[in-house]
């Protein structure tokens, strides 16, 4: 067709309908193979685990990363789930798995719970100082972790919460707070004052406009805070390190003990898979809601 | 019986004094403007009677009660904003019942409430409908509900119809009228549209940085403004000024044009020296008629707008610019010349330094 | 005031205070208290256990002159500008490229974006892996006859911060990506029609006006990417634990090994207030940009 | 009651050896060992350690290098005293050499149980990597060198060293004593003595250390397991490393003089170092934990344990009068150098953590930078043992 | 001489045909205003003449040239949007010269270009400010300004001034109008402002759907409306509708009340059957006069809106929602009884099934 089209024109008969556009313009060469590329490099990584999880240790030592299994084997998800040891525990990631999710799941509740109620609180209801607080709590989100790892020491231990899963908790609410409160009070901001104005007229408190108005408007906040913590809690290293004991370690700090137990050789094969676990399901969330997340983003979450 | 009652009223942004000294008083059943150029601070006084912002200083009365410290839902006024601010997640019977049920009111009452005020707006069939599925018309009339059924004394609308088109707001503008006439109730609209201004008013309150310029009927404002800002801010096309001097004989000139103000009515025996003098383009005569006029003098036709009902045209007069609004059915061209004819008791004079009406 | 009583400030609006409180909490005690005692602390002769016995500043001093903080603020250096410039350029372009209304835009974009979600520890330990030359890259390209290439960045002490950052641009710029395509996206599609009516091309329009205009995204994703450097840790951890030698390490595991490892946590604090020192020479120009700046142009 | 046991023993020698002290916790007392094993060598566990000792939650019972390292807790009250169970099983008595429960003792109380004698001063060289470069297996250090251009020949690395830094700062303790002799070892751990660091002596330390690191150019692992693993399969002529290497031979399989040669002292100078692991016990409210602690302080110490133990993890028994009949070669020629008396402290017992660290730091700078010369390093060695304190 | 020309124009979007077959040729020097409803098409069909959009078929000629695959540069056309499209970073000169820079022009050659833009808008005092630092009216004449300097033989505007208020907007329709007349190009003007598009254009094309619904003079428009859909559209308030039978007499009944139509123009002798009559409300006559006129009925004001200039009456006839538009002078209250007088001549005869004018 638009060959046709082509021939038409360069014979001298008049241009009409949609301009012809070849597929294989030098545009679209340079720009489909800029990002086929692109796609490789970003894609590769996540490529290489998979094989490699996936073959013998013999395979490997004979040595390509990139070739593909020979004779796929998933001993190695099974040892990593379930059989790799860390000095005499050998149960593999499993405990890791389900202490990340004891950790996630409160963590991330109350994290985004308190953190959309002060940014609403903030959006809403600014009261004297509260901009000073927001402020302060901004800059909360640039300090180095490691300014105040210690001091939080002290405090969960005259709170009696060091190495318990409240402890962790309470860490991750507070590391997560600036960030989320910044995403919340801007998405609140974003909201119509009018509605909120409208509430208040019909003689609706601030839990009443929050639960009642609020909440059920905020979806797309609520997925990006969600995607944000559940990968940043799941992902979390230094905190698990430092403010838990080895009975309630998640599995990045597990991954990292397996992946550095080493006994004789190094069994690339077990530490992929047991890396695969490990980020299985963050990828699995951001797979599932990735459109969601991108929206949220573009909605403004992240301005300001 | 006094309304509403404003007093000494003072509203500060920080450092920014938005309202100063207002005071305003509203009786009864009156349906107030308040129009005023964009940023004067016109959301900024309903909010305050609304009780959606704390006052810097001064008190307001609703019905003799000083409410000054009161939350907005118990002030007994209901609130219509401009973009409707219909709550998106619930239906329309939702919207309508939420504040009631916030009062813990018994379900039957509420039902009653709503069905009421469904039969008055005429939104019964749509009900069970969310905000979303409605047309721009009917999400106002949701919007009026949500004050009507909580039975308030005293209606606020913040620019209610600026978001609609033409077409839409002429005919809401009507029907919020007519709902006036149905209800009775104290309203206070505020608009910077001079048309929904004067239509809906009994009395307009022209508002400029904080301060009301001038609180009168419509009809007032449109010929006796008080001020030159009122003046040019009220009527489309603008007023006309000329800037010249009234001589001892009451007479004001303008490059050579003396026009006699011996029919205007000053506020106290005659003015002297430098002042504007205003004159409404609709009340220019052309043609014939024109000759017969008090003041005529010739002029040439710049620019000729035709917009069906009338046409307005653009012209130099003693180097300032005039505008003409005449009827639509008047065929003039641009470059004609024409005769144009004024009379003395429609201008307005103003002074010219404190603008003020003499 | 006739018959009104005039209410208690602090009890309007209590329940937004009271719901305000763990955030007031948090910023009081958290940001602002801990910030505090470890700066004060960064003066004292603090060993094992935090001792308030004052040495002025002595911790500096030492730290100041000690090679292996020098070295990792040098490779912090390079790795904040290499990922700032890097992110940046490599984030705009790719969002630029997706933004050409292209197919299989949303395949795309989750390939570059997922490895935002993996962990820094699976990210470093992939590309340790991958960069391994034993294994990964230099050991493929080898055995395809190129018998002398070297590829080896994380066995190679000067370049070895290099390896790092390809791990840490592989993480991140999806997400930056994912900014720079919002911002791009908020650009008002009539500048694109006015552009093209004034015949300007693409490119030039991209460079001249688009990026002018995506200052505020920019600022944002600058922010992000800064707020990232300071903290690099993890990732240093997983892929290379500072080495060889200590040629890759960074503030943040100076810190966490002079607290920790050489149970001298005067020293610790007072690397960690340095880092915080260059965080603030970060943020406090930001915020005049971000804040000051809006307030002069209304 | 559960005792949770922190440790960085996780390869696989170590594994099999705390496993003994668990076995035999778990079957003679009605306690429960709970083992709590941190991957990545003590630089990664102590913090962790530390940290829950300092956040009010800490396990009952940790390995810790003895000496200085855990002072301050001590004197901060965080730690058991165990001076009874000491006083009763006469622990003076049977440690052996006794200096290793001085180190554990402060202002005459007891506050850790030494557990295994570990020496530094080994040198392992893979007979088979000998045999494939065509010379005889060196029997010291400068063999060593002069063999070292023929396994380079033969495609291999003379020198394997694993990447972390305890192992560079391992071995340099090692070439000090072996090329620089004890005296002026001394001189500069316990005297602190700048101008002995600064001596022409210590640069040929240095001298002897920079050759290491060019021997050493080829080896890329990380881990100081995999080092010696190099070792194992020939792929390397020999390795510095403590004797917890012997555990890593062992698990392969192979048999000390046949398949490989241990060299005290580098061959040069048969001495060996008196520092080892021991366990300290954090302080807890709880009394029956504090009595299980005790319990399982004395079990640590007792005969069988002792010797289980230690065949498995390589390292020397910290009781004089036990007989280790089931010792291999390399475990007696170390018994054997132990009952001469040739022992010195380790250097965990003489500076702090701090300090060790800044050498440290510096030894693993000069090891991957070629281009600091041993000058270089010498300069800022006596720098910071001049600021040691 | 023809300057655009649109032949069978088809756009779609996916499966949506925005245009259809549209087919429209402009006069040079001719100011063509495209009026219609929000989503009609107006603005796809200028960004298609702008070769912004990529047609699905048909052809477009410029000046005589098909330029249906041409580059929008290359077509010889300037526009001016909405928004403005500023290049916010630029001074105005830079967002002046930008263009010309690009393709080339010698320095010299664009610093003249750039004076003459300059001179002719008055923009010369702004030409070192960014378009941050403009007002509203400003911006707009920089915009302008950038299709001026590239010297183009058409100028597309989309809906220029629909971000103003509503003054500025009054003021710079005319300085539009000025510069038509001044410069003499081919200008299309996208609007949804009826008073704009019946002031500006030479000719109006109303568009619907898609559609061109007429396409003729803004008087003709007004007064001679295509179809009902235009006659609708174009008026404010809108025209009355009367729903009713001619019958075999040419007179037009509806309810009681019986008009003559001897005097009305039919396309082709007379009509008979269902019909609507359109009646605009300010050729009804009250009072007195309304008495001589050939219709004439008893009505009750329901609705009295003042606006200063008119009033607005809202009455009921014959069953019918009926407006009246009379001057600002006449007093009518809410209630009042009033006699309205009709002219047939100036009423509109459409088909009741196709809506067609007869
Ligand atoms: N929250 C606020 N903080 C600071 N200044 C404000 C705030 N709200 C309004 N203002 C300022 O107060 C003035 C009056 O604002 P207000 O909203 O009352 O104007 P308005 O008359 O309603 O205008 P419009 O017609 O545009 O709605 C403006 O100058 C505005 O900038
Ligand atoms: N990119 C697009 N993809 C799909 N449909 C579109 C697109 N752009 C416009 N449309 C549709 O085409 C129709 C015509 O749009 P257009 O923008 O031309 O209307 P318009 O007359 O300019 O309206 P307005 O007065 O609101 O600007 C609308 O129904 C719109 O929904
Ligand atoms: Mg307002
Ligand atoms: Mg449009």
């Amino acid at each position: 067709m638009a060959n046709n089209a082509k021939t038409i024109s360069a014979s001298g008969v008049e241009p009409r309908g949609p301009k012809p556009r070849p597929m294989l313009s030098p545009r679209n060469i340079m720009i489909y193979g800029t990002l086929f590329i692109v796609a490789i490099y970003y894609a590769l990584p996540l490529y290489v685990m998979v094989v490699t999880s996936l073959k013998g240790m013999p395979e490997i030592r004979l040595g390509n990363i990139f070739a593909p299994p020979v004779e796929v084997t998933f001993e190695p998800w099974v040892k990593a789930w379930a059989e790799a040891c860390t000095g005499l525990n050998c149960n593999g990631l499993s405990q890791g798995f389900w202490n990340s999710v004891k950790i996630l799941i409160p963590s991330a509740a109350l994290s985004i719970l308190i953190a959309s109620i002060n940014g609403y609180a903030l959006a809403n209801w600014k009261f004297k100082g509260s901009e000073v607080f927001f402020t302060i709590l901004i800059f909360g989100a640039f300090v180095p972790y490691q300014v105040i790892i210690y001091p939080i020491v002290i405090i969960l231990r005259e709170l009696n919460l060091f190495g318990k899963l409240g402890g962790l908790v309470m860490v991750h609410v507070i590391f997560g707070m600036p960030i989320l409160t910044l995403l919340f009070r801007n998405y609140f901001t974003s909201l119509p004052e009018e509605l909120f104005k409208a509430a208040r007229v019909d003689g609706a408190g601030f839990w009443g406009i929050y639960f009642r108005i609020m909440l059920p408007m905020s979806l797309p906040i609520f997925v990006v805070a969600l995607i944000l913590q559940v990968t940043g809690i799941w992902n979390d290293f230094l905190f698990g390190v430092i403010y838990t004991k080895p009975d309630n370690y998640p599995m990045t700090v597990q991954l990292n003990n397996i992946v550095n137990s080493v006994q004789g050789v190094k069994e690339y094969n077990v530490n992929m898979a047991a890396t695969m676990l490990t980020g299985i399901v963050p990828l699995i969330i951001y797979f599932a809601s990735g459109k969601l997340f991108v929206r949220g983003i573009a909605a403004g979450a992240v301005k300001g | 019986m006094t309304s509403v009652s404003i007093q000494n009223l003072d509203l500060n942004f920080g450092s920014v004094n938005v309202l100063k000294q207002l005071n305003l008083s509203i009786e009864e059943g009156e349906f107030l403007v308040l129009l005023g150029a964009s940023g004067c601070g016109k959301s900024t006084l309903l909010n305050c009677i609304a009780g959606l912002l704390d006052v810097s200083d001064g008190q307001i009365f609703i019905n003799g009660k000083n409410v000054t410290w009161a939350e907005p839902s118990e002030r007994g006024i209901g609130m219509v904003f401009q973009s409707y601010a219909l709550y998106p997640q619930m239906t329309v019977k939702g919207n309508l019942s939420f504040g009631l049920k916030n009062a813990r009111m018994p379900k039957q009452e509420i039902e009653a409430r709503v069905a009421r005020a469904a039969e008055i707006l005429q939104i019964e069939p749509l009900l069970d409908r969310k905000p979303g599925a409605l047309s721009g018309g009917q999400r106002q009339r949701v919007a009026i509900g949500r004050a009507l059924v909580r039975d308030v004394d005293v209606f606020l609308f913040d620019e209610p119809l600026s978001n609609l088109d033409a077409k839409l707001r002429a005919e809401l503008r009507v029907e919020i009228k007519r709902l006036h006439q149905k209800l009775g109730n104290t309203m206070i609209y505020v608009t910077h549209d001079q048309v929904e201004a004067m239509t809906l008013a009994d009395r307009i309150a022209i508002m400029r940085g904080g301060l009301v310029q001038q609180l009168a009927s419509p009809d007032e404002i449109y010929n006796r403004p008080a001020n030159k800002y009122v003046a040019d801010f009220i009527g489309s096309p603008a007023m006309n000024f000329f800037e010249g001097q009234i001589d001892a004989d009451g007479k004001f000139n303008v490059g050579k044009l003396t026009i006699d103000l011996k029919n205007y009515d000053f506020a106290d025996g005659t003015a002297k020296g430098e002042h504007w003098l205003g004159y409404r383009p609709e009340h220019v005569v052309l043609g014939e008629a024109a000759l017969s006029m008090p003041v005529h003098v010739e002029a040439v036709a710049d620019i000729v707008e035709p917009m069906g009902s009338d046409t307005l045209i653009w012209t130099k007069i003693e180097g300032h610019d005039f505008r003409i609004r005449t009827d639509g059915q008047q065929k003039v061209a641009a470059g004609d010349r024409l005769v144009v004819g004024m009379d003395p008791r429609f201008a307005s004079i103003f002074d010219k330094t404190t603008e003020e009406r003499v | 005031m006739a018959g009104a009583k005039q209410p208690v400030r602090i009890l309007r609006n209590l329940n937004a205070k009271i719901a305000a409180l763990p955030m007031i909490a948090t910023a009081l005690v958290i940001f602002v208290g801990c910030t505090v005692w470890t700066i004060v602390h960064s003066f004292t002769k603090s060993r094992l256990l935090p001792k308030l016995e004052f040495v002025g500043f002595d911790q500096y001093e030492r730290l100041w002159s000690t090679r292996r903080w020098l070295i990792s603020i040098e490779n912090l250096a390079y790795y904040g500008i290499g990922s700032l410039v890097f992110s940046l350029t490599i984030g705009f372009l790719l969002a630029a490229l997706l933004d050409q209304k292209i197919r299989f835009e949303n395949t795309f974009r989750t390939i570059i974006l997922y490895p935002f979600a993996l962990s820094f520890i699976v990210t470093g330990l992939v590309w340790q892996w991958i960069l391994n030359p034993e294994f990964g890259i230099q050991h493929i390209v080898r055995s395809l006859g190129f018998e002398s290439f070297v590829f080896d960045p994380l066995y190679t002490p000067d370049i070895v911060i290099f390896g790092v950052l390809i791990a840490g641009l592989w993480q991140g710029t999806g997400f930056i990506m994912v900014i720079m395509l919002s911002g791009l996206r908020g650009i008002d599609g009539e500048i694109w029609k006015a552009a093209r009516i004034d015949g300007i091309p693409k490119w030039k329009t991209y460079l001249f006006i688009v990026i002018p205009m995506m200052r505020p995204t920019f600022v944002t994703a600058l922010v992000l990417i800064s707020a990232g450097i300071i903290k690099v840790y993890d990732l240093v951890v997983a892929q290379t634990n500072g080495g060889p030698g200590i040629a890759s390490e960074v503030p943040a595991k100076y810190v966490y090994d002079a607290m920790f490892r050489s149970q001298n946590l005067g020293q610790g604090f007072a690397a960690s207030t340095m880092m915080l020192l260059s965080v603030l020479v970060v943020l406090i120009p930001w915020a005049y940009l971000e804040f000051g700046g809006r307030k002069n142009g209304k | 009651a559960d005792l949770e046991v922190t440790h960085w023993w996780t390869s696989g020698g170590e594994a099999a050896a705390v496993a003994e002290f668990a076995k035999a916790f778990n079957e003679k007392t009605d306690h429960n060992w709970v083992d709590g094993a941190i991957a990545g060598s003590g630089g990664t566990a102590r913090p962790i350690i530390i940290s829950r000792i300092l956040g009010g939650d800490p396990m009952a019972a940790t390995q810790l290098n003895h000496g200085r390292q855990a002072e301050e807790l001590i004197e901060a009250g965080l730690m058991l005293d165990l001076t009874d169970v000491a006083e009763a099983e006469g622990w003076r008595d049977v440690v052996h050499p006794v200096s290793l429960l001085d180190s554990c003792t402060v202002d005459g109380r007891v506050y850790c149980v030494p557990v295994n004698i570990h020496s530094w001063q080994w040198l392992w060289l893979s007979h088979q990597a000998y045999a494939d470069a065509g010379v005889d297996v060196p029997t010291n250090w400068s063999e060593f060198v002069a063999a070292a251009p023929a396994l380079e020949a033969a495609d291999k690395v003379p020198l394997a060293m694993g990447q972390q830094g305890w192992q560079t700062s391992g071995a340099f303790g090692v070439i000090n004593v072996a090329i620089g002799g004890l005296d002026l070892w001394r001189k500069i751990n316990v005297d602190k003595d700048a101008a002995a660091a600064a001596s022409p002596e210590m640069l040929e330390v240095f001298q002897a250390f920079a050759e290491a690191r060019s021997l050493s150019s080829g080896s890329n692992v990380q881990d100081w397991n995999l080092a010696t693993n190099m070792v194992i399969t020939g792929q390397a002529g020999g390795q510095i490393m403590g004797d917890w290497a012997q555990g890593e031979f062992q698990v392969a399989g192979q048999t000390a003089g046949e398949d490989y040669t241990c060299l005290p002292g580098l061959g040069v100078n048969e001495i060996i170092s008196t520092g080892g692991d021991a366990f300290y016990f954090p302080k807890t409210d709880d009394p029956e934990t504090t009595a299980a602690q005790k319990e399982l302080a004395s079990l640590m110490l007792s005969k069988e344990v002792q010797v289980a133990f230690n065949l498995k993890k390589g390292s020397l028994p910290v009781r004089g009068d036990v007989d280790l009949q089931a010792a291999n070669d390399c475990m007696r020629k170390g018994l054997d150098i132990l009952a001469k008396g040739n022992i010195m402290p380790s250097g965990d017992q003489l500076l702090t953590a701090d300090t060790s660290s800044q050498i440290e730091d510096l030894l693993v700078e000069f090891w991957s930078d070629t281009s600091m010369t041993a000058e270089m390093a010498q300069e800022r060695y006596a720098d910071i043992i001049a600021n040691a304190d």
